[in-house]
């Protein structure tokens, strides 16, 4: 792992008590994100990929367990940090987009009154003066509006949530975030409620702000033509292992692993509105034997050894690796 | 039902009533005396073996009017609010499914008995309808109505406007049979948990009115009616009162515990968090 | 003007409705009343009534009249703000009086069992729902359902006989007015009002607590919590302030319950209240008496159900 | 995937639950303060088991309540004394002219609570005023026999009765007579309205503040005849209930309390915080019948049910002991006579009792209803009544419960079959037997008329000589053994509790209160 890295996760394993019994949801990630780079995190719907994004900022609820071998930001171990210490980084340091920002809003306050406790709380961390402006907040809030498009900040300040669009809110709530000046943004499929020509301009959204900020993005989501949009480097999971991990261009266009192969076949065939639509078989995230390979029992590839060994990450390409019995051949 | 059993509390509760049901129904046979032969040579003995909750004035055993209390209490509950539950429920239910000027009056006069103290309209129907078991239900059914209506309309508002409503209208099913088949059964549960609650304040609304003598007629016991009667000789055996008192709390946990259950385990948003 | 006007218009047309409902329910009551058995003469004029003197009581008091005459002249004064004067319960004092001499001890009891009710309520349910599946959760509401399950004439009793006569701590009778001592009153009313806000707050923390706890669990919690607020600033923005509602709606539900439940305090604690002197009324026929206190109840119930309205419609940002 | 994050730790769920607590209780205990405790010299006298008084114009009351206050506030003629003797109040002497006429002196320097002077005059206006039919007194009847009233001179007043009335002199005591005198300048120029809330006697008290159905405050009348009152304020709350008043003297919040509930009185007895003053009391307890419709009218079936219930077991179970079992409708302290004749009818005796069900039209399995009403002691009575009626004869007496105003309306108007009923605080047999069992009894609701009874009632009243009028009502209380018109039951004994510190309150047996005000000191 690369001295300038960010964030540093090694061996990540999240699971929840259901019952008597302990579910895994995360089964040893470990990714690095360097300052200023955009991290997709893919996957089905319970590959574990919005769980991960959640075990590194600490909201998950009591009955998940976190562990990890190492959880670096900054070179800092954040696993010894106790919840007070945490929370100083919430926000300021690690923030989140989450996928519904109709949700996202206290619908009890304006919009005005996030962007005032979100301008307050960074004033707070960064020492009085010294953030970027000063000055008034309502100001300040006005301008993060305009910074994502919107054109009359003051009529979406005096605005409820429930006033504004999806799409509208979703840019507020990037507003928000940005507010605060995080080192890294954790973005939960932010666009996934929205249409498309809103989503397009979301997207342009993060990275233009990304790129003016200098902020690292850890973005999830399921769509690879988002993906390959926004990323600069991608991580394939599939239940609760990232199975293949790359620079962008390289995964998508060549991906490895049998699992992202056919992830990319069903988005192509969605986007050419095949009459028969590409499907990968199987129950999406079922894990085959505990033994074996997590996606033997959905791959069209399998091997009978694929039901017996546990595939290590290999090596593809420069930077590029994929967890599949078939390169270790 | 998993998740029933998971609810500890619901459990404890459902045990409790089954317990006060069990004793209420079974009780009566079981105990060697009836409760209102007198035994003047036995006024208010102290607990014993012989009479586990001792004796009141009369003599008569205590636990065994407790028993027949508690069946009379809970049959005038019982009937007031299932009527309470039938009347009001069919009128919220057709106030909101099929409308019209004699359903907003219907709801009208809901919002009217709505708008009386619980207790003071019970009260004001005894002293002037006169005492006794029926008044007492035709009470409970009183207070209990307009909640019925209000909680079944609120409920039949949101459920008509569902899909498989509408597809059952469009199917030209009969209005009677929408609200039987589709919207009631969708509408059950909530009612269902109300019932129990309102046999819960049901027994309180009874007791109270025995309580200050507006309830059942003697020498029928009920629960209301001992306590008011143990109240009399507090001082002298404080056994009557307590016991009794002792008693009505008991068989009200247990029913408040089981519609808690019931509720948490019907309210999925609730189960999924608990 | 005109502006003005329009905003108006709907709390005029409640108010109206208000009206309506209260003169509704006061007519219902008047002729119940006089449907049942029982004769105001005989209350007034006692054991010893002759039957002239119960001809002159009943010429006197107009009671000799048509029903519906006896209803309008009822109604005539009563829309004026005459109420009349009591028959039987307080001969010739005007019922106005009566009743204005009343109703702040019963607002007293109300407002304060209310008080106590809200207190353990947002204590209770914060904490049973914060840690709502653990042991402090399950002794605060299985606590919360024992306040329910002790009706408040049983709970009088246990109370008088535990702090008043036992300990000493409390007044066993007895009911200083707030009119005279405001000290006196909350010391003298302690007792009256815990029995009668028991049950009451047992109810509004299980409605707390479960708000809260769905609230707890709401998107914009969780979104709270990455942004790094804290604790307190979360619960009380986020949660509390979403949960407010039902938990308002509740409160508003209740005062049915709360002031039927003074009705049974003010007997036994001898706190002279509007349900006390209700009571009085209805067992002497003072039918005038009676419709006046049906009315100063139905009212008391509408205005606290359109304040509550009003306090819900103002905590949600959707009704505007 | 439904992973919802948030909990909170223990410091925080602390914190917030101590903020809305402190939020919470700020509010009204930073009053705090202490109880207001009464001034000294206020004597607290609550009135028990009542709440409603409603009108304190003597002519007009008829509550046993009202009495209470009015005892305090008024004076009579006569009065009784601590052996029930009648002695003289605002009558200096009174003399027997001849059969029909008594002369009363009054006393000198009485003042009304108004200052002005008392004198024969207003005893004049108070009876006539009683008499007149447009007041509508209901103690009209007490003094309808009289046929005039002259004044010899401004001390000297005479009562002329039409014939010999010897109820006359009990009828103008302070007692439940409505015959206290009212000052006549006082009623006219406040008028009758304001009279009744604020009455104007010569008593040692006098009305301050009345507030309905709460409480009665009196203040002393320092010009009182019968000297200045030793308090000075009296609070008599009014306390619905019985116990109540039981636990307010126990908690302290009263002095002295009207009555107490029976069965607690074994047990307060042996309290070192109260005094149970208590004696046989001027009352009558019976089973109310119809003797004009129903199974009631059958006089066979009246002794059939009045032989099988137990009077004794009434005594026990529902009196607990605080009364004795009569055999008539007078109680047996109004004539000093603890051992009344006991008739056939009246003695509990299974056999006869079915014997003579046999001769009467009824049969077992014969339905009635019996009304009660009223605390909880009134029921006991009916269910043991009932219960014994119908497990000695077979019959099927049911109760029905209700209150008193519908039962003594239904009563009135004959709807009923039997009904549990009693009076007190009466004085003369007359008020009881004449009353309950004459044909022209306004208590009378049992529709009962038998000539031989109204002979010898109008023997009783105009029968002077005390001895022969015993013996009267001797005769008349063996006809009602033998009618039975109603079914006798019990006296119970009166009673009042008092704090340690409350010296000189005598008690009388016809339930008296405030007139003793005037003589207590709080020690």
């Amino acid at each position: 792992m690369s001295e300038a890295a960010l964030i540093e996760v090694e061996n990540l394993r999240t699971s929840f008590a259901v019952g008597s019994q302990r579910v895994e949801a995360v089964r040893g990630v470990s990714f690095s994100i360097a300052a200023g780079e955009v991290f997709g995190l893919i996957g089905e719907s319970g590959s574990g990929k919005t769980v991960t994004g959640l075990s590194l900022l600490r909201l998950l609820p009591p009955h998940a367990a976190v562990a990890a071998d190492a959880m670096r930001f900054r070179g800092e171990e954040l696993g010894r940090l106790s919840d007070a210490e945490f929370r100083a980084l919430q926000g300021v340091q690690l923030a989140m987009i989450f996928q519904d920002p109709v949700g996202s809003f206290n619908p009890a306050k304006t919009v005005a009154w996030h962007l005032q406790h979100a301008i307050a709380r960074r004033r707070a961390c960064s020492g009085s003066a010294s953030g970027s402006g000063g000055g008034d907040w309502a100001e300040e809030a006005a301008q993060d509006l305009r910074n994502v498009g919107i054109r009359a900040p003051e009529r979406v300040l005096a605005s409820y949530p429930h006033q504004l669009s999806g799409g509208m809110l979703q840019r507020a709530l990037i507003a928000m975030v940005i507010a605060l000046r995080p080192a890294l943004i954790i973005a939960d499929e932010p666009t996934t409620n929205l249409d498309n020509l809103v989503e397009r301009q979301i997207l342009e959204l993060i990275r233009a702000q990304q790129k003016k900020l200098g902020a690292s993005v850890l973005y999830v989501t399921h769509d690879l033509g988002v993906a390959g949009e926004i990323c600069d480097r991608i991580a394939v999971m599939y239940a609760g292992e990232i199975v293949e991990m790359g620079p962008a261009r390289d995964v998508l266009e060549r991906p490895r692993h049998p699992y992202a192969q056919g992830l990319l076949q069903t988005s192509a065939s969605l986007e050419r509105r095949d009459e028969y639509l590409y499907e990968l078989q199987g129950e999406p995230g079922g894990r085959g034997d505990a033994t074996g390979c997590a996606f033997a029992a959905r791959c069209p590839q399998a091997m009978a050894q694929c039901r017996t060994t546990q595939p290590r990450l290999v090596e593809v390409g420069a930077g590029h690796v994929s967890r599949c019995l078939l390169h270790e051949q | 039902m998993r998740a029933f059993f998971a609810n500890k509390l619901a459990l404890i509760g459902a045990a409790i009533t089954g317990f006060v049901l069990l004793m209420v129904i079974a009780g009566p046979w079981v105990s060697p005396y009836s409760p209102t032969d007198a035994d003047f040579l036995a006024l208010l003995t102290p607990p014993s073996a012989a009479h586990p909750f001792g004796t009141d004035s009369f003599g008569r055993d205590v636990l065994t009017r407790i028993l027949y209390g508690a069946r009379v209490s809970l049959a005038v509950s019982v009937a007031g609010v299932l009527v309470a539950a039938l009347l009001g429920g069919t009128a919220g239910l057709v106030s909101a499914y099929v409308g019209g000027w004699s359903a907003a009056v219907m709801m009208r006069i809901a919002d009217l008995l709505f708008s009386f103290p619980s207790f003071v309209l019970a009260l004001f129907l005894m002293v002037v309808l006169g005492f006794g078991v029926a008044n007492i239900a035709a009470s409970i059914a009183l207070i209990y109505l307009p909640l019925f209506a209000r909680l079944a309309r609120n409920m039949a508002l949101v459920v008509k406007e569902e899909p498989w409503v509408q597809a059952a209208q469009l199917m030209g099913q009969s209005t009677f049979s929408i609200l039987s088949r589709e919207i009631l059964p969708n509408i059950a549960a909530p009612l269902f948990v109300q019932i129990a609650l309102g046999i819960a304040f049901g027994i309180v609304i009874e007791a109270g009115l025995s309580f200050l003598g507006l309830g059942v007629q003697p020498p029928a016991p009920s629960l209301g009616t001992i306590m008011a009667d143990g109240r009399e000789y507090f001082q002298r055996a404080p056994w009557v009162l307590t016991l009794s008192g002792v008693t009505i709390s008991i068989a009200l946990l247990g029913l408040n515990l089981l519609s808690d259950g019931i509720r948490d385990v019907m309210d999925p948003k609730l189960r999924a968090r608990l | 003007m005109a502006a003005i006007a329009i905003d108006l218009a709907p709390a005029a047309r409640r108010l109206g409705g208000m009206v309506l409902i209260a003169f509704l329910g006061a007519a219902l009551v008047f002729f119940v009343m006089r449907a049942g058995h029982g004769d105001p003469a005989l209350s007034a004029l006692g054991d010893q009534a002759t039957p002239e003197a119960i001809a002159a009581f009943r010429k006197l008091w107009g009671l000799d009249a048509p029903l519906i005459v006896q209803f309008w002249n009822w109604l005539s004064g009563a829309l004026t703000g005459n109420f009349g004067k009591s028959m039987t319960v307080a001969g010739g004092v005007p019922i106005a009086t009566l009743v204005g001499s009343r109703l702040p001890n019963t607002l007293f009891i109300g407002l304060y069992a209310m008080a106590i009710a809200v207190v353990i309520s947002l204590v209770a349910g914060t904490v049973s729902a914060l840690r709502h599946g653990r042991m402090i959760d399950s002794v605060a509401t299985g606590l919360a359902v024992l306040g329910i399950s002790m009706p408040d004439f049983w709970l009088s009793y246990v109370l008088v006989y535990a702090l008043a006569l036992g300990a000493g701590i409390f007044p066993s009778y007895g009911f200083i007015s707030p009119a005279e001592s405001l000290s006196g009153a909350f010391y003298s009313g302690f007792l009256p009002a815990l029995a009668v806000a028991a049950p009451m707050a047992a109810a509004f923390t299980r409605m707390l607590r479960t708000a809260l706890i769905e609230t707890l669990y709401r998107d914009h919690v969780r979104v709270a919590r990455s942004l790094g607020y804290s604790g307190a600033f979360i619960f009380l923005h986020y949660v509390f302030r979403n949960a407010l509602i039902p938990y308002v709606t509740v409160i508003g539900l209740q005062v049915r319950y709360l002031l039927g439940g003074t009705v049974v305090v003010e007997r036994i604690f001898g706190i002279p209240g509007i349900g006390a002197l209700m009571v009085d009324a209805a067992f002497g026929r003072d039918y005038g008496l009676v419709q006046a206190c049906a009315l100063t109840f139905l009212v008391c119930v509408l205005i606290v159900n359109f304040l509550v309205d009003s306090l819900c419609a103002a905590l949600n940002p959707r009704a505007t | 995937m439904s992973i919802k994050g948030t909990d909170f730790t223990r410091r925080e769920v602390l914190k917030l639950a101590a903020g809305a607590a402190t939020a919470g209780f700020a509010l009204p205990w930073t009053v705090g303060g202490a109880f207001a405790q009464p001034a000294a010299g206020t004597l607290r006298a609550g009135i028990a088991g009542f709440n409603v008084i409603n009108i304190l114009d003597p002519a007009k009351a008829t509550l046993i309540p009202e009495f209470y206050v009015i005892y305090g506030a008024f004076n009579a003629l006569l009065k009784f004394n601590a052996k029930m003797e009648l002695v003289p109040d605002l009558a200096e002497s009174f003399k027997v002219l001849n059969s029909t006429t008594l002369e009363f002196k009054l006393r000198r320097g009485v003042k009304f609570q108004d200052g002005s002077d008392f004198s024969a005059d207003d005893v004049k206006f108070t009876i006539e005023r009683v008499a007149d039919e447009k007041t509508a007194a209901p103690n009209r009847s007490k003094v309808a026999a009289i046929q005039s009233i002259q004044i010899a001179d401004p001390l000297t007043v005479r009562i002329v009765t039409k014939a010999p009335f010897a109820p006359l002199l009990n009828y103008l005591t302070n007692t439940r007579t409505g015959t206290q005198i009212v000052s006549r300048t006082s009623l006219n120029a406040m008028g009758e309205a304001a009279f009744g809330r604020k009455p104007v006697g010569t008593g040692p008290f006098i009305i301050k503040d009345w507030k309905s159905g709460e409480s009665i405050e009196l203040t002393a009348f320092p010009g009182a005849f019968s000297g200045a009152p030793k308090v000075g304020r009296v609070l008599c709350p009014l306390i619905a209930e019985e116990s109540s008043g039981m636990t307010a003297i126990l908690g302290n919040q009263v002095d002295l309390t009207s009555t107490a509930p029976f069965a607690d009185i074994g047990s307060l007895e042996k309290r070192p915080e109260v005094k149970v003053l208590k004696q046989a009391g001027l009352n009558t307890r019976y089973i109310a019948v119809n003797n004009k419709k129903g199974p009631f009218s059958d006089v066979h079936f009246r002794r059939a049910v009045s032989m099988a219930f137990d009077r004794e077991v009434l005594v026990k179970a529902v009196l607990f002991g605080e009364g004795v079992a009569i055999p008539g409708v007078l109680p047996p302290a109004l004539w000093a006579d603890p051992k009344p004749v006991w008739g056939e009818y009246v003695t509990f005796n299974p056999e006869k009792a079915r014997a003579e069900l046999a001769k009467s039209a009824f049969r077992a399995g014969t339905e009635a209803t019996l009304l009660v009403w009223g605390s909880n002691w009134w029921r006991r009575m009916g269910e043991i009544v009932a219960g014994q009626a119908n497990q000695v004869l077979g019959t099927k007496i049911t109760l029905q419960a209700t209150d008193f105003n519908t039962a003594y309306s239904r009563a009135k108007a004959g709807d009923y079959d039997a009904m549990v009923m009693g009076w007190l605080g009466f004085v003369d047999p007359d008020e009881y037997l004449g009353e309950i069992v004459g044909s022209k009894g306004f208590r009378n609701v049992h529709f009962y008329g038998s000539q031989k009874m109204d002979d010898l009632l109008e023997r009783g009243r105009t029968e002077i000589d005390p001895v022969k009028r015993k013996a009267v009502y001797a005769e008349a209380e063996r006809l009602v053994a033998e009618d039975l018109p109603v079914l006798p039951c019990f006296c119970s004994n009166i009673h009042n509790l008092l704090r340690p510190n409350v010296k000189g309150f005598v008690q009388l047996p016809y339930s008296n209160f405030a007139d003793q005000f005037g003589t207590i000191e709080l020690g």
